[in-house]
């Protein structure tokens, strides 16, 4: 095992220019793979791996997860991934209120929800959709299915986000990294070429990889090969292909349309969200429950997530880090999620 | 993000399939790929397979490794 | 933090922290302050307990009976002292059936008599339906330490080496898997088995076995920071060398959990002399219970836990926070 | 019976045959076929173990952590022995707030230290929501048999007196009342002590101290019927020797309930040799928990458990069967 | 304490003809009163002592018993007094319902329950309604309360059953009683004219007797003197008076009617029950659930109650008192209720 | 059937007494008692007052079990 990641090196020594180069890896799952790993070890010091945000936890805003936790107080079931329990809102979590006794559910996949949903038909159960493209078929699937079996007391409560305009968001907003390193399984769904604007408009590369440690270094030979002439390329083509999965992406289209979407840290985008389609409306939890978004707060006092997601501070820029916002104690959303860039850095050390 | 693992089909019922990975089984939804047959390997997201995996490209990634450590090895020599 | 949390009952660093500031504090005395799987008592008596809330009751390979018998045996044996005689309270929840309680006692029966034990005391409480979740089961046990015998998580000494006692994480996603509805295929089965024999053996090198813990709740990782924090020394361990089932993993990477933090229990954590290493290695792979023996590691100095990645690099040890939950991301 | 009902753990003679039958048969050993309070080792060493599921949490005159505490200093002392070292194990629902478990805690510290015992182990579960009713205690504990010590509920023999330490059923209708909403003015205490100073002062008398029992659930109804069972012989008590609080007996009176099937955990009944009925009378009366002790009775061997009424009638004494329910007729 | 009752033996043996005597006490709380103070060891040979049917627990029938089971089963909660909890049905019991899930709640008085309806809207609540004139009042009172509080989730399931006509069924059916002891607390509510009808039609005395052993001494002293010249006489004057309690009377009248009512041994007998009038009838558990008693059947095979409360037998003579039918495992409601005259005689060792 | 206690009425409100027996406090309904005054004595079944205790009547008995014992006394004497 050791020997390939020594070879990567000496082919990344091969084309590393020595300036300082910035690559990002978007997706969360990178993070943590590279923290994981200690692929940072690895690479030389002029070239810095900084962190994305693909971490669907994370980038949820503030008063999102205030409007989660404020419908778990109104008798509803909520249903969730693991993920979201210990996320911290102005006053509780879900964990919190499942102490308090409210019902909330963890789930490993929507579909059991639905089928918990099924079983308990005095029980109102809203799935809490969070996710990127890679998450969002598995939700619409509930949505549709829910809707053939006339099952009444499911519905999602929608937060989905998508990658694309997120990422130029961030390029437009003058981050100065040269090089992508592109969400494996977001881009199984939505394929490769919707990451072209960023070479087309922007000069910059990115290669769709894997998660495995050979396939990130491969990745990132990949894109220090390409720097003077930047493309976007799949190293995962195992799983990833260019038209991305086609039956995936018409399933989303028929549940969902396009929406603005406010992110942590990258604030409104137009365009970076979905909304469930009027047809299935009785089955969006914001319309049947009347969810109004507490307040416009997008951020926790204090914790820099935003800037740590948009790759502007490391997670050790930030005061916080590591003193008041541990795991055990986490302040921002980044330092809950096992994928947070600050939960990885600070579980594994980095 | 999206923790998603390779899985072998083993049963196919309909939209669901029975997938097998050291002895880990799983009921699976295959809506999402409904080109899938017994004996290919899919990518499953939480309860769904999202892609197959492709064999040949698989292949051809474990042959890359390999050679790369091999490259070393005689370089190292 | 005024209500408790599931996490704080997780097996990890909450748990740790509310136990230190509401119990240890109060109750405040030299023995419970050992921080010990088993407080050493004067005249050689080790005393232990705990209670099991186990769910499913019944799991592949074993049950909340069996779970209840080796718990306390093994908490007994991590002070290399000799389990003799134990204790079982029940909390019956209203309408429990009673077959189910005759199959719980047959196998703590025979778990009892597996590890040469007996049940010597007892009580039965019933509760209302709904104000327990079907049965509890507390045991607490008396053993005696063997002369010569000196295990105390505070013995760790830069050098000294660390061996896992078989494949890790069994138990954990042996019952996460029969909560999740995941099937396993040959069955995944429970480690949970009596350690008390292979101790016994294992204490024949005396003081040169240094620390015993079985890595139950928090599982492997919490078992390293506790001993690094009480013995005030740094541990170094390899991931090519830890024993863990294939399936076991990919079961960890579906449900995005670590390994390291799943409970086992019919584990132990050993840490020895090093000139004692293979020896203690022998003796356990020779049981019944340890043919998967390794030797996973060693203590350093670093004041940190790291773990050396099959790729040849290095990074801490996750430390488990609370409840293990799946997720996707 | 398929299912267990709430009157398995009455304390009555429903519970005593579903633990010969589930428990006592199959753990079969020479020690839990004492049928006694505590077991009793071989060294000397006393053994018992209990857990504590009371509601309320916190009553008149106690709460659960005192309760837990003295249930098990009790049960120790009901064998002559001198307790010493106690487990705590904590079963805990989710979202159970962190002062009440303060408050409990502080108690069980308070109690140990009355009755000079440390808590030397412990351990914590977390269980769901609606899994527990709040908390759950466990206590083992572990005591010392004096020299001369020979006190068993098989030693009654007739002619032998029986004396009850105070006044009977205090905490049974203090916790009753509390859960029924009847007030007491002044309030009614629970009489939840450790009298384990007490005994240690009663086995001055050795081996005069025949019998010793702590009339907990069953109150002393079923204490005298244990013993009858167990020493294979009759008893004859006077009711108009009974202590008996006035407010007790009205609200029995009211709940259709005999006080003689109240619970007390606070309050002990003694078999002593005839020759030193007065002197251990004495001993118990200086006692702070024993200003209200009286003889109540005899052994005789009519193998019957029988009561003089205040009218000088003879009859049978009411055993309990199960759940203690308020009657209106 | 002693000498009273030496003294009341002297006045009995004063009054006693010698002739073989048999008196009913009519009300299980003398049954009880009886064998806790060991009364018959007083009474001269000749004396006895029968028991009546005048414990509300044993004389509700089977079938009742089980229609209240099989209500435990269709998710409502049953509200009772805790006497009725151990009684077997045919199948089951209250306190197995309840071990299997059931909401089965025991209060000490109907007003609790009804304070227990009012605070839990989202149950449905029955209450149980088993006893003679005593309890009668207190039930009715829960429902005109909530008639006029409009509490809709309460309601009585009424098995209530009266006095005069029971005792006139057993003076018919050829009992050789010749004198009663006349239930106190009944009578504190009915008065003691009501008993007219004993001597008027069949010549047969009775005292309205308290529950202190002096009280039922005596009692048998006034039966005793008035032997030869049978009347209906009041011991328990401090609180029985011969109009009894009008108020609780009138209370009744406005809430209930007259009925026929089937008794555990005596069968059926006009007249002798209740049931709660039009005016208040969506507080009838009977009607609002359309309870339909399960069968004909009044009696558990092999059980001789109806004959016990008839004073046919006495306990003793049941083939299976203190063998098959025990406390801990009665086979029937006499010896389940604490005032059932098996349970009193096996209790009390007589 | 039907047990029934004295208790002291202490406290009236509306329907509702509050009634006292050796230190013994319950909250009784006095509605089927509506004469009933502070320091009556009430028989209470199930939570409701049922009747009035007499207690000229009472304290006769209580005289005539006394001139029992007492004849009793003499007559042994
Ligand atoms: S360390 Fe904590 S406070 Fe700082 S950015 Fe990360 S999550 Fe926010
Ligand atoms: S002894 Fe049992 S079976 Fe016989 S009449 Fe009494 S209750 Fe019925
Ligand atoms: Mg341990
Ligand atoms: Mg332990
Ligand atoms: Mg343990
Ligand atoms: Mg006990
Ligand atoms: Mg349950
Ligand atoms: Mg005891
Ligand atoms: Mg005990
Ligand atoms: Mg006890
Ligand atoms: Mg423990
Ligand atoms: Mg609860």
């Amino acid at each position: 095992m050791q020997d390939i990641i020594k070879s990567a090196r000496k082919l990344i020594d091969k084309y590393n220019s020595g300036e300082p180069i910035k690559i990002m890896e978007v997706c969360g799952s990178h993070t943590m793979a590279i923290s994981r790993y200690g692929l940072r070890q690895i690479l030389p010091e002029n070239i810095k791996l900084i962190s994305g945000p693909g971490c669907p936890v994370c980038v949820t805003a503030q008063n999102e997860i205030d409007a989660v936790i404020s419908l778990a107080g109104q008798g509803i079931t909520i249903a969730t991934f693991g993920d979201l329990i210990r996320v911290p809102g102005n006053n509780s979590s879900l964990q919190e209120e499942r102490a308090k006794g409210k019902d909330v559910k963890v789930f490993y996949s929507p579909l059991d929800a639905l089928e918990y949903a099924e079983a308990n038909p005095s029980k109102e159960v809203v799935f809490i959709g969070i996710g990127f493209e890679t998450t969002i078929p598995s939700v619409a699937l509930t949505i549709k299915e829910a809707y053939t079996k006339k099952i009444k007391n499911y519905s999602v409560y929608c937060l989905h986000k998508t990658m694309p305009k997120a990422l130029e968001a961030l390029v437009i907003n003058g981050s100065d990294i040269q090089g992508f390193l592109l969400p494996g399984h977001v881009s199984a769904i939505t394929g490769s070429t919707i990451y072209n604007f960023l070479v087309d408009k922007y000069k910059i590369g990115g290669v769709v990889s894997g998660f495995e440690a050979q396939d990130i270094l491969i990745s990132i030979i990949m894109i220090l090969k390409n720097m003077e002439n930047p493309k976007i390329e799949i190293q995962y083509k195992r799983v990833v292909r260019e038209e991305g999965n086609t039956d995936a992406k018409k399933l989303i289209e028929e549940v969902f349309e396009d929406s603005d979407a406010t992110w942590r840290g990258l604030g409104m985008i137009e365009g970076s969200g979905l909304k469930i389609r009027d047809l299935y409306s009785e089955y969006d939890a914001e319309k049947k429950f009347h969810i109004q978004k507490p307040s416009e707060q997008i951020e926790i006092n204090g914790c820099r997530c935003g800037d740590v997601l948009m790759g502007i501070i490391s997670p050790h820029q930030c005061p916080l880090f590591g003193k008041a916002c541990t795991p055990v104690n986490p302040i921002g959303p980044c330092m809950v999620s096992s994928e947070g860039s600050c939960a990885a850095y600070y579980k594994y050390g980095e | 993000m999206c923790i998603a693992v390779a899985q072998k089909v083993v049963k196919i019922d309909g939209d669901v399939a029975e997938t097998e990975l050291n002895g880990l089984k799983r009921r699976v939804s295959i809506s999402m790929v409904p080109g899938v047959k017994i004996g290919d390997y899919v990518m499953v997201h939480a309860g769904v397979a999202i892609s197959i995996v492709d064999k040949e490209t698989a292949e051809e990634d474990l042959k890359l490794w390999k050679e790369m450590e091999e490259a070393l090895r005689e370089s190292l020599e | 933090m005024d209500k408790v949390l599931m996490s704080h009952g997780g097996g990890g660093s909450m748990m740790q922290s509310f136990i230190s500031e509401i119990f240890i504090e109060k109750f405040n005395n030299e023995y419970l302050s050992q921080m010990e799987d088993a407080a050493l008592l004067p005249g050689k008596t080790v005393f232990t307990t705990d209670s099991f809330v186990v769910k499913p009751l019944f799991f592949p390979g074993g049950d909340i009976g069996r779970l209840s018998v080796c718990g306390t045996v093994n908490d007994i044996s991590m002070r290399g002292a000799k389990p003799l005689f134990l204790s079982a309270s029940f909390i019956i929840e209203e309408g429990f059936p009673v077959d189910d309680i005759k199959r719980i006692v047959n196998s703590m029966e025979d778990t009892a008599n597996e590890a040469g034990v007996q049940i010597v005391t007892g009580d039965t409480k019933v509760v209302e339906k709904n104000s327990a979740d079907g049965i509890f089961i507390n045991t607490a046990g008396i053993g005696i330490l063997p002369d010569g015998a000196s295990v105390s998580i505070k013995n760790g000494k830069p050098g000294d080496v660390v061996i896992v006692s078989g494949t890790i994480g069994d138990h954990g996603m042996a019952v996460m898997g029969a909560r999740e509805g995941i099937d396993f295929d040959p069955p995944l089965l429970s480690d949970v088995s009596p350690l008390n024999k292979m101790v016994e053996k294992l204490m024949a090198l005396r003081d040169a076995v240094k620390i015993l813990r079985d890595p139950t709740r928090g599982g492997v990782a919490e078992v390293l920071y506790e001993i690094a924090g009480m013995s005030n020394v740094g541990i170094k361990i390899y991931e090519d060398k830890l024993p863990v089932k294939e399936n076991v993993k990919s079961a960890c990477s579906m449900l995005g959990i670590d390994y390291l933090h799943l409970a086992n229990e019919g584990k132990l954590v050993c840490v020895v002399d090093k000139d004692f290493a293979y020896k203690a290695l022998e003796i356990m792979k020779d049981d019944k219970y340890g043919k998967d023996a390794a030797i996973i590691g060693e203590i350093d100095d670093s004041g940190l836990v790291t773990i050396e990645t099959i790729y040849g690099t290095n990074r801490i040890v996750d430390r488990p926070i609370g409840e293990l939950l799946p997720r996707i991301c």
